[in-house]
């Protein structure tokens, strides 16, 4: 399956990354699967996403939890605890 | 209801004019204005530069208005919220709505603005004389968010 | 702190951005603006008439600002209320908080309506199609001014 | 002893009274003694204030209760609960 991905605020610019696609094994995967996933990239990776940083993901423009379902086509984001307002 | 994410000033006269005036049996506008300080944790602000979720920001903060239509008795709600680089005194962030009793545009104002802060996706980068600085997210506002649970 | 009293029209916009900059370190302002409705209790209003007590109503209010400024930390406050014939849509009274951090500014405005509602010697008094009559005080008024004195 | 006296809203109004000068034997006297004072002078009086209707008093411009003390030169109004905002 493809999704999409996209990183915010810290994470964006620690990992140097916006936006990317991705494709993945046709298989039901888990935020938390994604992101250990994505952390075997590298040391940058694995602090960013399985390090003391809080990391807060969204699912189709929707807050999740660490156990939410990623489906085929779904956007993706990552990205620390917000601080707007 | 109304949700505008730009980078341009907003004009308050004006929004809480639109609002108050749309019908007349609204008795109550309550507004929040929220701007750049010129110092935070101790550490003079030079600049502030609000990062945004395309798309994910408009339906947060839309989502965030129905929630409050739906706990209280209010009329209309609106949030503008700015992004790019500001300044000391700059304006961030309006939320207003309109009501016929002030009970409700009271409670219904202060839950969006808490809402907001803890579930709208943008964040603060700060530019300080000793470099710039990710803000960090705030206990205080998940306290703040969380409380509304507890409300009737 | 700022009290008027007056049978003008007010400008919000110019009167929160007086507020809002009058120091680098205010972070947040909240207000209140109350409107004539077109309908109380069932009948149109034609007109509503504000009378007040010269002297004591300034004094009053700005015994509400002093008490607002002695519970919550809060930077400064305004008060303007309107007297004389006013109409449908025309704006009655704005009271606006300008403070630090946003909680302190939401509790202090709200407080400071529910006061002014209770002690602030003005009275209401409307014109319907079935004649006049003086608008009678609400006890859901001297509820929400109570319960000040058991919150912290 | 003399106070100046004032009536507001529904009371001005039914009274025909917004102001008057009262001179009061040199005796202490509470908001409640006046107002029974001002109640012999008609029905009219009685019925506003120590009918049904609430009147409120205050002196020198600040809310008192009814057995607050007047004293010579004092400013006394007496209206109804107010109603602004």
């Amino acid at each position: 399956m493809k999704i999409k991905l996209f990183y915010f605020a810290r994470l964006k610019e620690t990992l140097n990354y916006s936006t990317e696609d991705l494709a993945l094994p046709d298989e039901p995967i888990t935020i938390l699967k994604l992101k250990a996933l994505l952390a075997k990239r590298g040391d940058t990776w694995g602090q960013m996403l399985m390090g003391k940083l809080k990391v807060r993901a969204a699912i189709n423009h929707e807050l999740v939890a660490d156990n939410a379902t990623i489906h085929d086509g779904d956007e993706v984001a990552f990205f620390p605890p917000v601080t707007g307002g | 209801m109304t949700v505008r994410v730009q980078t341009e000033d907003f004009d308050i006269g004006f929004e809480l004019k639109q609002l108050r005036l749309a019908r007349q049996d609204i008795g109550a506008v309550v507004s929040f204005v929220g701007q750049v300080r010129d110092i935070n944790e101790g550490d003079a602000i030079t600049t502030l530069t609000l990062e945004h979720y395309p798309g994910m920001t408009e339906k947060s903060l839309e989502n965030i208005i129905s929630q409050a239509k739906n706990r209280w008795d209010i009329v209309d709600a609106l949030i503008i919220h700015r992004v790019g680089t500001l300044q000391p005194l700059d304006q961030i962030v309006l939320v207003a709505v309109s009501s016929a009793h002030r009970g409700d545009a009271f409670n219904a104002c202060e839950f969006m603005m808490d809402y907001l802060k803890t579930e709208a996706p943008f964040w603060k980068k700060e530019v300080t004389p000793q470099g710039e600085r990710w803000l960090e997210a705030k206990q205080a506002d998940d306290d703040a968010s969380a409380r509304w649970n507890m409300k009737k």
